[in-house]
């Protein structure tokens, strides 16, 4: 038998995350009749309390134009961003018929109106905001959290009609731990040698996580890795960049590959919340104080939390050095109000510290890039030209 | 005899040529409709040139394209972006030079670059109609008169009219408006011209500009439009001579292209 | 005794000049050009003439449309989302949602039974996707504006436009023949791209049956049959649907002569 | 320009824009000394606190005897004064997005050009509380962290959680909740002893609680002179000197007073049949906040047609919750206001989020005609879900609603005629209502 190639496991699950009718859950309610399934907003939401109960948690992540937006237009303001348009498109269409709850974080503006809108006008999902504390730095913060997520629990299993043991959730850190251990070998690999892993293809394998039980997802991630190990491409003369801005919102496929085009990418912040947490959660202790301590205390960063133990800039030069980068695409969501905010406050340090960076927008909804293209070649041109 | 490089711009509205010779000097250029077809509007560009020039085609020996279209065009050896190509072109004419704005028919591009001539950041507006060249070429339009008069017009103007639509095409019935209330053309066009100047100042703006910013661009053709700009900013703008501004993409690309030749010849010893 | 609607649209001006009985005597309808109040006076006297009436029969005019302060000899206004709605009832009386397509801006309506306004809609700031859009098509590819519709239902595979800007529609176009699509594809393209925007506007507004199409694109067949498909049910239009807006307003004038409806706001 | 034609239309007065009487002098003295104020502090080299109208704290910074600004009514007064559009393009020319709130910008312009209002100074910053009420203050004060490197405090007050999730008195979320909210003032007052080397002073802070208590009471009782007809204020701009003046004294007896002056006029009103609109013909809501770079204009296109505002949803979530009833226990301060900022704050924003209900309420207790949704491009906290809420009032309630757009602050986004065309076909729906209505 040949071993199986990266380009193969890349395929198969990029027609999982492109579709909008969540096949891999459908599938997941076929063969567990009755099951329950909790969908939830960007940026972070403790799967692991899903999990254990049973539940099937489902990452929101937007459609490009694979899912045009057709009735949610017409319940939000003319200057919200793609992402809670299409979240908002997916219920109205009855593509979410699957949801039994759904969870948004209260992330930023958009996202705690969304709810609202939600409620009003779907009553059989039960809709909710999921406290994430905003003062992080606060000793009462990871005591309020632990809290909140038992709150949340409570729910679920009112959803999922049963009750959740701390042994069951420590089952399902576990699983959780695996996957984020897996992702951030594959992101090892995409930092050290780009060439044998794209963008686009780490993006994917990223992403799918969010749309099937994890455990399978992890199975995907292992047969990746497994294939990647066998490739032995050759290095291209590209500039090495950091991407950011990815961490709500995500930017069209073919964006992405617009701009591995022109250089690699060797760090990103593209569905951050999936690697939210940057190292295990303790096994040991209260489960869900663990869960609680992970998000507030060991855990990366994105321009929707304020905590001054983590300025921004500061984490974003830290991750361009420790990814041997040498240069930067400071991008937002079109909309996006803290991811635009932000912006300003990167370019200026990089200005400082003189690292080249390209500031752009995008649009999970957009089908032309001749624009994006000429930007991230000019941007590649004035590093790579020699100029006399 | 010593290498000649072609630099074409496909651009939106115009598609420009340039010969240019080893040490800058331009022997040729051509500027024609872009139309349907980027890869004829190409050929006959250069075409046009050689002709210009007077020399054969064999004896270009690279061809750089810029522009909108720069990939429709199969001559090319090498697709560069426009940016790269202003940049470069301006600090070839003006060495001092570290911001360009490129007015051109459908965006506006805020270019800040190093004192090499390297990019070092830039702006472009949105993709909205409303303050391009496009919109001024409409509004001459309308008036019955193609580009040719803009400039005429916005010359003769005493008192722009004030033009505040975000819109285009709503800009288009202020215009209407005003001329139904008996304003004169040329106070009209003038008032477009204006709008656009601001238009492109904002997007200057947004790179920090340094003077002496230099202006490039079918939009030099117009004075008015670097009065406009050296008013609202309060700084000067260089223009290239010769009608050099509205070839600085095509210009840049041919010089480019001697950077590009040079590179290669060093690295592979066989002729191109 | 007679009355009259004028529409100073931003594209087209209409009249209708209208008996006792509701009935339509005559129609007018000349580009609006520069001169608002002239284009009004033109349209009305058109109007007029067909009805083979003099001006002096007529006892109230109300202008309506963008340039409806513009018309001299108006003796009221009324915007334009109440004269469509007003119109497409009387033109079939159980229409509850108008969409109006206009030169420059596209409206949604919802309506009551009276022709009342319950809910409306309208492009805000970016004429994207309006009537102009299809004018620049028909510019760019030298096909009549009437028979665009005709060319746009021979399309079977239409291009996907990435702009509605009214203004790069035209390079838009010329792109997709540069990339070898058939005319009638992109012009297919073209009508897809505003029918879907359109109903995009009428959903915000919310959809329900008759719908009433008007304006001077309701003229267009082939937006027409995408609207409806779209809409997910026919949609009325008639050869006196470009005319609504007048129609409502010479409605609006008959009122006020009978009833003296309207307030002393509205005449002055 | 075109001359004036025989049908030109009638002149319509326009009532002023501002209070009148002695109720306008004390609300101009108030806010001159409240400029004065912040200058002094920052001539003595005295810290200033920059806070939020949407929980400001000002219950525990006023105790500090430290003067608090509120960026976003010195970002109103700028559009006020026809000047936002040029603090906004210096903002948006250091790179801050077109597409993100103008208050924020109008105010980073500010900054930018050295402090220069035109109005008075704005001193820099040495505290900054920002509530989560509004998720756009926490980005704000980030920048103010980078521009002036001064703390920058989260004050975290969950609430809100979605329909049917009030965290109800009594209930274990609601002990968490106030448990961390009451962590929180404990936190924040450290912090302020820190930045001002003052001690806390808990018979000063019962006394601010007082005040409160007080100014809360009194803002109720003004609101409801509006259920008059015809309306004694215009919700939309007299409210704003309402507005100003419960934010920058809250907890001041001065605030207080100024309320009772305000409640005195209003009451004389009343009994002179005087409205804040002459021959009111139309009761509105507003929702949404107004075009205060084009106020004069945008009040202008309602006072047209006899239309008064007999309130507004933003004289509920803008003034920090002081409509929604706020009765502080002096015996048990800390957690107290724990508890009333926790179920203040949390009614005040499901008023915003989850508005119909209120809103409902209001139309019927403030005999409204229609409710005018005002989307302003800037807020995104205010007019996210505008067009959600509106469609739902109009199918479930019946109750017509009104969407416009334009924006706060930034004159680029008001457009005249497109307004005008929307305005006056809501009146004129409103209107064919209004005959529907008679002839059944
Ligand atoms: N002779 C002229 N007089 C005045 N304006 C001109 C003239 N020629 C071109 N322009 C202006 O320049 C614009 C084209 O600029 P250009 O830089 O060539 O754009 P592009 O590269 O996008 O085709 C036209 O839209 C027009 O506004
Ligand atoms: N015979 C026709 N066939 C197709 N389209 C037409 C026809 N007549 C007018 N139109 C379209 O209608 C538009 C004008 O519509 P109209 O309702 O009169 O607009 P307005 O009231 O804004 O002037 C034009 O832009 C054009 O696209
Ligand atoms: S993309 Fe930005 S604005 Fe939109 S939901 Fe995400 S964080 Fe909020
Ligand atoms: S139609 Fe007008 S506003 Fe819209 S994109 Fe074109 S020029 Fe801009
Ligand atoms: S988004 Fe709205 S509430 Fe928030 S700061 Fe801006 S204007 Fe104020």
């Amino acid at each position: 038998m040949t071993a199986e190639t990266v380009e193969s496991i890349v395929d198969e699950t990029r027609t999982i995350i492109e579709d909008p009718s969540y096949p891999m859950a459908r599938r997941w309610l076929e063969e567990h009749p009755g099951g329950k399934v909790l969908g939830h907003f960007q940026v972070y939401f403790p799967e692991e309390l899903a999990h254990a109960a049973g539940v099937l948690p489902l990452k929101v992540a937007g459609f490009d134009t694979a899912l045009p937006i057709r009735k949610a237009d017409a319940h939000l303001a003319a200057f919200v961003c793609s992402i809670a348009r299409s979240a908002l498109e997916l219920v109205m269409s009855g593509t979410f018929d699957l949801l039994d709850m759904f969870v948004f974080p209260p992330i930023c503006d958009v996202a705690r109106h969304s709810c609202a809108v939600w409620a009003r006008n779907f009553e059989d999902v039960d809709c909710q905001i999921i406290y994430l504390p905003h003062n992080a730095a606060s000793p009462a913060a990871v005591p309020y959290l632990t809290g909140e997520y038992r709150r949340i629990l409570r729910e679920i299993e009112e959803v999922a009609s049963t009750r959740v043991s701390d042994e069951a959730l420590r089952r399902s850190i576990d699983v959780f731990n695996e996957n984020r251990r897996l992702l951030r070998e594959l992101y090892r690999i995409k930092r050290d040698t780009p060439w044998n892993l794209s963008a686009v293809e780490a993006y994917i394998l990223t992403r799918a996580a969010g749309v099937m039980p994890r455990e399978q997802h992890n199975d995907i991630l292992r047969r990746a890795l497994a294939a990647i190990e066998r490739r032995d491409a050759k290095p291209q003369d590209r500039i090495k960049v950091v991407f950011s801005g990815g961490f709500c919102e995500q930017p069209p496929l073919d964006l992405i590959s617009v701009l591995q085009d022109a250089c690699y990418i060797v760090d990103d912040d593209f569905m951050v919340g999936l690697r939210w947490i940057l190292e295990d959660v303790a096994a040991d202790g209260d489960p869900l104080e663990a869960l609680a301590d992970a998000y507030l205390n060991h855990s990366d960063y994105s321009p929707v939390q304020h905590d001054p133990r983590k300025p921004k800039e500061d984490m974003l030069l830290h991750k361009i050095e420790a990814a041997g980068a040498e240069a930067a695409i400071i991008a937002a969501a079109k909309m996006c109000e803290p991811g635009l905010e932000e912006q300003v406050g990167y370019s200026q340090r990089l200005y400082d510290v003189g690292i080249p960076h390209l500031v752009m927008e995008f649009e999970e909804k957009s089908n032309t890039f001749e624009q994006t293209r000429m930007e991230v070649e000019t941007f590649a041109e004035s590093l790579l030209f020699e100029f006399a | 005899m010593s290498d000649i490089t072609a630099g074409i711009d496909l651009g939106s509205t115009y598609t420009k040529a340039v010969l240019v010779a080893a040490d800058g000097t331009i022997l040729g250029r051509h500027e024609g409709k872009t139309g349907f077809h980027f890869a004829k509007a190409a050929d006959r560009a250069l075409r046009e040139s050689l002709d210009d020039a007077g020399v054969d085609r064999d004896d270009v020996t690279y061809v750089a394209t810029t522009g909108f279209g720069r990939y429709a065009a199969d001559l090319r050896d090498l697709a560069i972006t426009e940016l790269t190509c202003h940049a470069y072109a301006v600090h070839v004419l003006f060495p001092d030079v570290r911001t360009v704005l490129d007015v051109g028919g459908q965006l506006v591009k805020a270019i800040r670059m190093d004192d090499k001539g390297r990019v070092q950041g830039f702006r472009l507006n949105d993709k909205c109609a409303a303050g391009s060249g496009a919109f001024l070429e409409k509004t001459v339009r309308y008036l019955g008169h193609d580009v040719n008069a803009i400039t005429g017009y916005s010359e003769k103007a005493t008192k722009p009219v004030s033009v505040s639509s975000v819109c285009a095409v709503f800009a288009e019935s202020e215009i209407i408006n005003h001329l139904a209330a008996g304003e004169k053309e040329e106070d009209v066009t003038a008032g477009a011209v204006v709008a656009l100047a601001g238009r492109a100042a904002q997007v200057l703006k947004r790179v920090k500009p340094e003077p002496p910013c230099a202006l490039t661009g079918g939009l030099t053709r117009v004075p008015l439009v670097r009065r406009q700009l050296e008013e609202i900013l309060g700084f000067e703008f260089r223009v290239p001579d010769r009608d050099l501004g509205a070839f600085a993409g095509a210009y840049g690309a041919g010089l480019l292209a001697h950077q590009r030749l040079r590179k290669v010849r060093a690295t592979e010893p066989v002729a191109v | 005794m007679l009355v009259a609607g004028v529409d100073v649209g931003s594209t087209q001006t209409k009249a209708v000049v209208m008996n006792e009985k509701r009935e339509v005597l005559g129609k007018g309808l000349v580009p609006t050009g520069a001169r608002l109040n002239e284009a009004g006076q033109a349209a009305f006297e058109e109007a007029l003439a067909r009805a083979g009436a003099k001006e002096s029969e007529v006892g109230f005019v109300v202008g309506t449309g963008y340039g409806r302060y513009r018309v001299e000899f108006g003796d009221a206004q009324v915007t334009e989302i109440s004269c469509h709605a007003r119109g497409a009832v009387f033109l079939f009386p159980n229409t509850r949602t108008v969409l109006d397509i206009g030169g420059q801006d596209t409206k949604g309506i919802k309506v009551g039974p009276d022709g009342q306004v319950i809910d409306f809609n309208m492009n805000d700031k970016c004429a994207a996707g309006t009537g102009r859009f299809l004018g620049a098509a028909s510019e760019a590819l030298e096909v009549p504006l009437p028979d665009l519709g005709a060319l746009a239902l021979s399309g079977r595979n239409p291009v996907k436009m990435t702009t509605t800007c009214t203004v790069f529609a035209e390079s838009e176009i010329l792109g997709w023949l540069a990339k070898g699509r058939h005319v009638e594809d992109v012009v297919a393209g073209v009508h897809k791209a505003i029918a879907s925007r359109s109903v995009g506007l009428l959903r915000r507004v919310g959809i329900e049956p008759e719908v009433t199409f008007t304006g001077g694109v309701s003229n267009n067949e082939a937006m027409v049959e995408l609207i409806s498909e779209l809409v997910g049910m026919p949609v009325n239009t008639s050869s006196e649907t470009h005319h609504c807006g007048a129609l409502g307003a010479a409605l609006f004038a008959l009122e006020q002569i009978l009833t003296g409806a309207m307030t002393e706001r509205q005449t002055v | 320009m075109t001359s004036p034609t025989k049908h030109e239309r009638r002149i319509v007065i326009r009532p002023p824009l501002s209070l009148a009487g002695t109720t306008r002098d004390e609300n101009r003295t108030l806010i001159r000394d409240w400029w004065a104020d912040l200058d002094a502090a920052e001539n003595e080299g005295r810290p200033v606190a920059n806070v939020f109208v949407m929980g400001s704290m000002a219950e525990i910074l006023r105790t500090f005897d430290m003067p608090i600004s509120f960026p976003e009514m010195t970002s109103l007064q700028t559009a006020v004064r026809g000047r936002s559009l040029e603090y906004i393009t210096t903002a948006e020319d250091a790179g801050y997005s077109p597409d993100i709130c103008g208050y924020v910008k109008a105010d980073v312009g500010v900054h930018l050009q050295g402090g220069d209002h035109p109005m008075g100074h704005l001193p820099k910053p040495s505290l900054v509380v920002a509530t989560n009420l509004c998720n756009t203050y926490i980005k704000w004060g980030e920048i103010w962290e980078r521009m002036y490197e001064c703390p920058v405090f989260v004050f975290d007050i969950p609430g809100w959680r979605g329909s049917g999730f009030e965290t109800k008195k009594g209930s274990g979320t609601f002990r968490d909740d106030v448990r961390y909210v009451e962590a929180q003032i404990h936190e924040l007052i450290a912090l302020a002893e820190e930045v001002t080397g003052r001690r806390f002073d808990i018979d000063e802070f019962r006394e601010t609680l007082g005040h409160v208590n007080e100014l809360s009471r009194l803002f109720q009782e003004v609101l409801e002179l509006n259920q008059h007809r015809p309306a004694p204020f215009n919700a939309l701009t007299e409210g704003i000197n309402l507005m100003g003046i419960v934010n920058a004294y809250r907890g001041s007896p001065k605030g207080t007073h100024f309320l009772e002056t305000a409640k005195a006029e209003f009451e004389e009103r009343i009994a002179n049949g005087v409205g804040a609109v002459p021959d009111e013909r139309f009761r509105l809501l507003l929702v949404g906040t107004a075009c205060y770079s084009n106020f004069r204009d945008f009040a202008g296109l309602f006072e047209d047609w006899q239309g008064v505002f007999a309130h507004s949803d933003y004289m509920s979530f803008a003034g920090g919750a002081l409509d929604r009833g706020i009765v502080y226990d002096l015996d048990r301060p800390f957690e107290s206001m724990a508890e009333q900022m926790v179920l203040s704050t949390q009614e005040a924003m499901g008023g915003m989020f989850w508005g119909q209900d209120w809103l409902t309420e209001v139309v019927r207790d403030w005999d409204v005609d229609g409710i005018v949704f005002h989307g302003v491009k800037s807020c995104r906290t205010v007019s996210t879900g505008l067009p959600d809420e509106r469609e739902w009032l109009l199918r479930h309630r019946d109750i017509p609603g009104l969407f416009i757009q334009s924006d706060l602050v930034d004159p680029r986004l008001w457009s005249e005629a497109q307004l005008k065309n929307r305005i006056d076909a809501f009146f004129e729906s409103l209107e064919s209502r209004r005959a529907a209505g008679a002839r059944r």
